[in-house]
């Protein structure tokens, strides 16, 4: 179980590598990247956190993750400061035995911190800049996992 | 004296990430109302409590909770990350 | 849209680079990967595959994919031949602007993979090969996609 | 003619990857009818269409369907690839 919180870019495809490495006790590894996506004129994207509550968030979600599905690990990275169009702006990986556990670990993970960890978007456009707003879909996509 | 943390528009609307107070308020509504007695910019920011997430020592949590032994309030919007 | 069928080993972090790179109408990428899982005592994992039928088979797979989700791109890529413990089977990628579009086909590639796909598994253990049952599991997963 | 194709376990029990076959059967189940009549390793194979599946011309199908104009028709257990 690993969190990342950072500034700095990285490299899906290299986070990837080393997480698969040397594995040979699980069959399931699932990724999720989210990118910075661009519908026109987007200059940048700033992300703002909460620094020490990020990490305490997102580790409790992890630790619910662990503790609802058969997973050997996981990973979350984060990043927050200004980012370009393209950049990705944040990674989920899970490993497991088998690949139902790897799916849903990771989309619990992609919707828990949609809505339950600290970060606030802001687009910047060439006509300034705004707050993206929450969704009620990614408020409502936790109702799947309430038992 | 406790820490009160702002983050996204609420922060820019209250012009300041972080403040400390000195505080009797005994729920986190009570500091709300506090605030919002101070001065027009944090009436604005706490016009809605809808629109607002509360964490207190770093655990979301609701408007009612109680403030003793807090070392830590934040007020922000509904999270977007991911 | 891309399929591989190859002996050859692949590495899933270069291609998650691969097919991230340049995208700035995306917002979502999911990869699967499965692994030669070891419960002990495997030696290798032998996959035989029926050429010809196997691209076609994942081509119809993806092209549905592709009809049910608002999906910018796939990519499959499946091994066949002698694997060792550890060593990436195949892999699965979506691009999509949204996050549930890239999980829900990456999700239903992979079911549809696992039963439709002419792919058959041979165990080799210290004592023997064996061929891999399927699983009723797998066949039933496919039922949550019908309409 | 067609092209008749084992695979997996199907292969292994005729012995035989691949054949070129003159037959007449109209569907599917009129051919594994005809091999199950040649040798022990055939019926063997076939014994339990419920463990085998079928496609004709590089598409699923089930053991009814016609082999009019068909090129290539193979056998194998259920798959288990990903």
């Amino acid at each position: 179980m690993a969190v990342r919180v950072e500034a700095a870019a990285f490299d899906p495809g290299a986070e990837l590598s080393a997480f698969a490495r040397g594995r040979t006790d699980i069959g399931a590894i699932v990724t999720f990247t989210g990118i910075v996506r661009d519908d026109g004129g987007l200059r940048r994207l700033e992300i703002e956190h909460y620094p020490g509550m990020t990490e305490r968030a997102i580790a409790a979600i992890e630790a619910e993750a662990v503790a609802r599905w058969n997973l050997h690990d996981s990973l979350v990275i984060h990043r927050f400061g200004a980012l370009a169009p393209g950049a990705p702006i944040m990674m989920v990986a899970t490993a497991a035995p088998h690949r139902g556990d790897a799916f849903a670990a990771a989309e619990f993970l992609m919707d828990y911190l949609k809505s339950r960890a600290p970060f606030w978007k802001r687009e910047v456009t060439g006509s300034g800049a705004a707050w993206v707003a929450a969704k009620e879909a990614d408020e409502d996509a936790l109702g799947r996992w309430q038992d | 004296m406790i820490d009160v943390l702002y983050f996204a528009w609420v922060r820019e609307r209250i012009g300041l990430p972080k403040e400390r107070l000195d505080t009797g308020a005994a729920t986190v509504a009570d500091l709300v109302s506090e605030l919002r007695a101070r001065e027009e910019r944090y009436e604005a920011a706490f016009a809605d409590l809808s629109a607002l997430r509360v964490a207190v020592d770093q655990q979301l949590t609701t408007f009612d909770a109680p403030l003793a032994g807090a070392r830590e309030v934040a007020f922000f919007p509904p999270m977007t990350g991911g």
